[in-house]
């Protein structure tokens, strides 16, 4: 195995009952890649990320990670080592404001979470509240800290799921469909965050609109009925008349 | 904070004088309503902090008195030993009940912790030998502090206050802290907890046994209070009277299920010398308060703050400044 | 070897009670979402119901067991329209704890009306008899109650499975929104679903209280028997309903031949195993997240 | 500002409860000087099941209770009977804290009741503690006059050993050899079982098998078929309220009656369940210390006053409450009214016998417990009802106290 390479997937599988979502996909991430994954509806993306992120546990194959096997590590342990996953659809804290949220993860990646008898507030755990004061900042959030999660739009509780992604600091980062739903300035918006997401952080994104997900990507998958139908750079896949097939075959266009 | 903890140390003094003013009956009542209290309080971790409802709950509390009168009867009445020792069986009990049940969620929550108690329940029951069976046990030896003989029901009743003050504190701490941040994490949405790294599991499993050791203590409280304890403790109703005590006084604070408890009491002691129909009059409460203050007592109390406040400020001029001095004091 | 026979027949004679008492709780909750914990409370009506019936009106015991659950069915429509369709926006727990605030009242209501006393519903003669088999004696009503549950499980597979009425149920319990899609008053569905549930929970109260017989607190027991059977049959599934019905009836039974000593213990145990060991029931659906 | 609002507040109310006197501290500091109120009133306490399972025992009793005070105009010594019920929903827990309402709050001058052994085990403590006479009018767990004997308590009501005794012997000679015990899996029925056996195996007879089936058990059925296959002449059982109806009815539905009789204590057919059993119960042989068709006129004239009040049948638990209240009023009688001395009421109840409906009672002055006849009764079908008859008089059983 390469000495960069962070996230190996060796031939794995899925399946519900009769029915194979993932056939035999293999796949190796180097650290600091920028991965994009298309696909037509139902071929698997998700379940891909599920697979990735512990959800889901393959029927077949192996996942290694950082050169150690992690095929049947529980999800909250692969978030622990540093594989985090956002949503598809929103799911936050939704009665807890987006601080508290914030605060969720940095307790415990400040090793706070066990902490029993001390009340989590500025006064008495300042380093907890300026981190997330100051990440707030950098990610324009602020105005909307104290806000609870279910009164803030679609848009911004997007933001905030991504957020709470990259706050855990991870060493790969999943994120699925970060612009659905959103509008056309919320997406510039959070193209921008993407783009200056540090360096060595490995990314991988299930996108629909082609116009982000190329803008941001330097290598794209094309996921076809639960295998990977192309592996190569954008313009290898933009060029490829293949994917427009698919697309139109399961009756939807290009977003291009 | 301020405001809140000299409303607490209010609350304390009231709660030490009551026996320099009320009659005996009273102090008994008031001394039942704080065991009932933390009872409340212990199953309010589960159901009101971490989310999961539970209606196995008597049996940490039964399991609780069991210990406390059998060690007082067969062994020694000190106070501090049957405490611990009742904490001790029902922690070990929630351990091992916890770990089939915390795997469930919802409606398997709440079947499975009904299994597991009515089990013990069966047990109780069927042991005559050792636990009395339906008759109980009574006529246990009344707590010794020490060299002191607690038989006197003032006492007693400070006794179980200090239990209460210190249960309530050391909750109210849990509760605030980043660990009970992140029971409500939990209560809110497992999903995201687990994607944020938690163990989900292991801290539903902790919370099962915090709960179940601080049933532990009202159970062995009570015990020492009646001088007896019988299967009634860990039946299934009890579970549930509790859980309504949390539900009225209002799941997922703290003072929700200490008035809820006193409010049961309550009416069960005093409506009932007055009414056969009062099970129906708790029906009644129970759907008005689910459909208009779901929140429970606590949600009607902060309701009516927010009126006499909002009055205030209309009706006042400067008012505003006044509140806010208040709350900076 | 007889009496091993004629221990399985008691068991599918107490199973048969047990689905005849829990069907109407088990369709209500795989369709509305809402646990009807005033469940034994409806069935406690329509025993009394039937005790009226049958001892001060009419002295027929089919009349009762016709008109008692119908008069169920329009108490809970009643039920319906006054306190749930108003609070379906307050989510399913609230719901939940509304019925179990009206299991509260209708406890001191029933209480009111028929007294605390122990009652019990005279059976027409030819149900009262005795028929022999496997040399052994059996009530000839255990045999209808049999009867009465295989009629009832296959009517409500019928309605379920070969009827549009059972399409558009079926709809609704993988998804609201298609139902209303479909051009379905979904609210309509709601209150017929409920109103036949209750009309179920009569029936049962009908058929089961000639054996269980009518005290006060009564309906508490029965409550307690239903979830029992509905949790270890799995949410939502009626034939896994009449599975479990089967298997506690069964085993129970036998638990009481065998170690009786165990009977108190034995339901919470088989109960408490098959959620360790199959977290959704015998055959509930596992319930997908994503 | 609002502090010092809250401190004056504090500070009033203080001063305002402390003249109010009679608080917690002075009670248990202070000696009481007895309860004896000067308003010429008698305060009697009632602990009774008005809500769940047992309501219908506790509306007995206090039918009967009221049917005999009525019938001394509520009057004692020239001093007011006041009656206070409170419900214990036959939970103990409920149970000490009504009695310490009425012992504190009402300051009642008596206390009876019961109907759960269990609530008169919680309260037993107390009672004795407070030194406040207790008619147990009930509740017939054996050790209440036994290891948990009280100079305060005595029982008017009966034991479970003398519900269970009286019948072995007779049982051995009148119905065979064998028996299979079947009763409910309480304290009560397990007593009342153990006494039976006792006397039944004394006498020379063998106990089969035993089974206990749960209280509120639904289906007898299997632990029928288990009976039925057994080799034994009859089925003692145990069973009240509806486990009696479901029991004796599930018993002649499977076919046991015609092979095996049945015999057992007198809650099998008992007037609150016999009607319930349809003809079920017919042929049944039960031990008990009082009957409807009790053929005495003393029990004539207290069904005849009890129907013309009531419209309905006394049951045993009505008789209970009369004969409580018949001993209460007469103790009170002979200490002239004066209820201040504890020790004074319960010697004066322990003095107390007379003719009761169900014949000659008296106490036992060592263990407290009354002293009374049991009749064998047998249920036959009269006019197509089912109704019991007094066939044996077993005279003056006395509980051994140990």
């Amino acid at each position: 195995m390469e000495k960069d390479v962070i996230l190996h997937v060796e031939r794995i599988s899925k399946h519900f009952g009769g029915l194979q979502i993932i056939k035999d996909v293999s796949l190796s991430v180097r650290k600091g890649e920028r991965i994009g994954i298309i696909g037509p509806n139902g071929a698997g993306k998700t379940t891909f990320f599920h697979l990735l992120a512990g959800d889901l546990f393959p029927t077949g194959g192996k996942i290694y990670y950082k050169g150690r096997e992690i095929t049947n590590m529980p999800d909250f342990k692969k978030a622990q080592e540093g594989i985090v996953r956002t949503f598809q659809k929103n799911n936050l804290l939704n009665e807890l404001t987006v601080l508290d949220n914030l605060l969720l993860v940095l307790q415990r990646k400040r090793g706070m979470a066990n902490v029993w008898f001390k009340p989590r507030n500025a006064r008495r755990t300042p380093p907890l509240f300026a981190e997330a004061e100051h990440l707030l900042e950098t990610w324009g959030l602020k105005d909307i800290a104290n806000e609870r999660v279910k009164t803030l739009s679609y848009g911004e509780q997007r933001q905030v799921e991504i957020l709470l992604g990259i706050a855990m600091e991870p060493d790969v980062l999943l994120l699925d469909e970060p612009t659905a739903g959103m509008s056309q300035a919320e997406t510039t918006y959070i193209v921008r965050l993407l783009h200056q997401l540090p360096k060595d952080l490995t990314v991988m994104v299930i996108e629909h609109d082609l116009d982000v997900v190329f803008g941001l990507a330097e290598r794209m998958i094309v996921l076809y009925d639960g295998y990977i139908f192309i592996d190569g750079t954008p313009d290898e896949v933009r060029g490829d008349e293949r994917v427009n097939e698919i697309y139109i075959g399961k009756g939807k266009t290009v977003g291009a | 904070m301020n405001k809140q903890l000299f409303m607490g140390v209010v609350a304390i003094i009231l709660l030490i004088a009551v026996p320099f003013f009320f009659s005996l009956f009273y102090l008994n009542l008031l001394a039942e309503i704080l065991i009932l209290a933390i009872f409340a309080l212990s199953l309010n971790v589960l159901v009101g902090y971490t989310g999961l409802v539970s209606l196995g709950h008597a049996a940490f509390f039964g399991i609780g008195a069991y210990a406390s009168a059998l060690l007082a009867k067969e062994w020694s009445p000190q106070f501090l030993l049957t405490l611990l020792a009742s904490i001790l069986a029902a922690a070990a009990a929630a351990a091992i009940i916890g770990l089939f049940c915390v795997k469930a969620n919802g409606f398997y929550f709440l079947m499975l912790t009904l299994a597991f108690s009515q089990m013990i329940y069966s047990f109780v029951h069927q042991s005559t030998t050792i636990t009395g069976g339906s008759n109980g046990l009574s006529g246990l030896p009344s707590p010794m502090l020490g060299p002191v003989d607690l038989s006197n029901p003032v006492f007693l009743y400070y006794s179980i206050l200090f239990m209460f003050v210190i249960v309530y504190i050391v909750l109210g701490l849990i509760v605030k802290s980043p660990f009970g941040h992140v029971l409500i994490g939990i209560r809110e949405n497992e999903m995201r907890m687990k994607a944020m790294g938690y163990n989900t599991a292991l801290y539903k499993y902790i919370a099962f046994m915090i709960a179940g050791a601080i049933g532990g203590i009202s159970g062995a409280l009570y015990s020492s209070l009646n001088g007896f304890v019988s299967p009634n403790d860990v039946y299934w109703t009890m579970s549930g009277s509790v859980l309504i005590m949390v539900l009225i006084g209002g799941a997922g604070t703290m003072i929700g299920p200490v008035l809820g408890a006193a409010f049961i009491v309550v009416l069960e002691t005093i409506v009932s010398s007055y009414t056969t129909v009062w099970t129906m009059i708790i029906g009644i409460i129970f759907i008005l308060f689910v459909v208009f203050m779901p929140q429970g007592l606590v949600g009607f109390a902060r309701m009516f703050q927010k009126l006499a406040i909002h009055r205030l400020l209309v009706s006042q001029k400067g008012a505003k400044s006044l509140v806010n001095n208040e709350a900076n004091q | 070897m007889d009496i091993i026979a004629a221990q399985l027949v008691n068991g599918v004679s107490y199973g048969m009670l047990l689905f005849v008492i829990t069907c109407g709780l088990s369709l209500v909750f795989g369709i509305l979402g809402v646990l009807n914990l005033a469940h034994g409370s409806l069935y406690m009506i329509g025993a009394y119901v039937a005790y009226t019936l049958t001892t001060q009106r009419f002295e027929n015991f089919w009349l009762a067991l016709i008109i008692a659950p119908l008069i169920v069915a329009v108490l809970s429509l009643i039920i319906e329209l006054i306190l749930l369709r108003p609070t379906y926006h307050l989510g399913h727990l609230s719901q939940v704890l509304l019925t179990f605030g009206l299991a509260y009242v209708i406890h001191d209501v029933t209480s009111i009306i028929w007294g605390s006393d122990v009652l019990s519903i005279p059976l027409p003669p030819f149900l009262s008899e005795t028929l022999h088999f496997f040399h052994q004696e059996f009530p000839a009503y255990r045999l209808f109650v049999i009867v009465a549950g295989v009629v009832l499980a296959s009517c409500l597979w019928f309605v379920q499975e070969k009827t549009r009425w059972g399409a558009i149920i079926r709809a609704g319990l993988s998804d609201k929104e298609m139902i209303s899609a479909l051009g379905v008053n979904i609210k309509l569905v709601f209150t017929v679903v409920f109103l036949v549930g209750g009309y179920l929970a009569g029936l049962g109260g009908v058929i089961a209280s000639p054996i269980l017989g009518l005290y006060p607190s009564m309906e508490f027991q029965t409550l307690i028997l239903a979830l029992v059977v509905l949790v270890v049959g799995g949410l939502g599934s009626i034939a896994g309903t009449f599975v479990a019905s089967l298997v506690v009836g069964i085993v129970e039974t036998f638990g009481r031949f065998l170690v009786p000593e165990l009977s108190l213990f034995l339901v919470f145990a088989l109960m408490a195993v098959i959620l360790i060991s199959k977290p959704n029931g015998l055959l509930g659906k596992k319930v997908m997240k994503h | 500002m609002k502090r010092k609002f809250y401190c004056l507040v504090l500070a009033v109310l203080f001063t305002v409860l402390s003249a109010c006197g009679n608080s917690a501290i002075q009670s248990t500091t202070k000696k009481e000087e007895g309860s004896s109120k000067k308003d010429g009133t008698i305060k009697i306490g009632a602990l009774l099941p008005k809500s769940g399972v047992y309501a219908s025992l506790g509306k007995n009793l206090e039918r009967g209770m009221a049917l005999y005070f009525e019938s001394i105009g509520w009057k004692v010594a020239g001093k007011d009977i006041k009656l206070i019920v409170e419900d214990t929903e036959a939970d103990p827990q409920v149970g000490l804290r009504k009695a310490r309402k009425l012992i504190d709050q009402d300051q009642v001058d008596l206390l009876t009741g019961t109907v759960s052994t269990a609530v008169a085990y919680a309260i037993r403590d107390e009672v004795d503690k407070r030194k406040m006479p207790f008619l147990v009018s009930h509740a017939g767990g054996n050790d209440l006059t036994r290891s948990k004997r009280s100079d305060y308590i005595w029982r008017s009501s009966f034991s479970s050993w003398q519900i269970g005794y009286s019948l072995g012997q007779w049982a051995y000679d009148h119905i065979g050899k064998t028996v299979y015990i079947a009763a409910a899996d309480y304290a009560f029925g397990r007593e009342v079982s153990a006494a039976f056996k006792e006397a039944y195996t004394a006498a020379g007879g063998k106990v089969i098998g035993e089974v206990y089936p749960p209280l509120g058990t639904n289906d007898y059925s299997s632990y029928l078929t288990t009976i039925k296959n057994a080799d034994a002449d009859a089925v003692y059982a145990f069973f009240a309220g509806s486990d009696a109806v479901k029991f004796v009815q599930q018993y002649e539905q499977f076919g046991l009656k015609k092979e095996k009789k049945l015999i057992g204590s007198g809650w099998l057919v008992s007037e609150d369940v016999r009607k319930q059993q349809g003809n079920a119960g017919v042929g049944t042989i039960a031990s008990i210390f009082w009957d409807y068709h009790l053929d005495t006129k003393e029990n004539k004239a207290f069904i005849d006053a009890f129907e013309r009040k009531y419209n309905a049948r006394p049951t045993i638990e009505a008789l209970e409450g009369y004969d409580a209240a018949r001993i209460i009023a007469e103790a009170l009688e002979a200490v002239g009214g004066d209820a201040s001395n504890p020790d004074k009421v319960v010697e004066a109840i322990s003095n107390v016998q007379f003719v009761s409906p169900r014949g000659p009672i008296q106490f036992d002055k060592e263990t407290h417990h009354i002293i009374q006849n049991m009749y064998i009764i047998e249920t036959n079908l009269v006019n197509g009802q089912a109704e019991n008859k007094v066939i044996e008089v077993i005279e003056k059983v006395k509980d051994p106290g140990q």
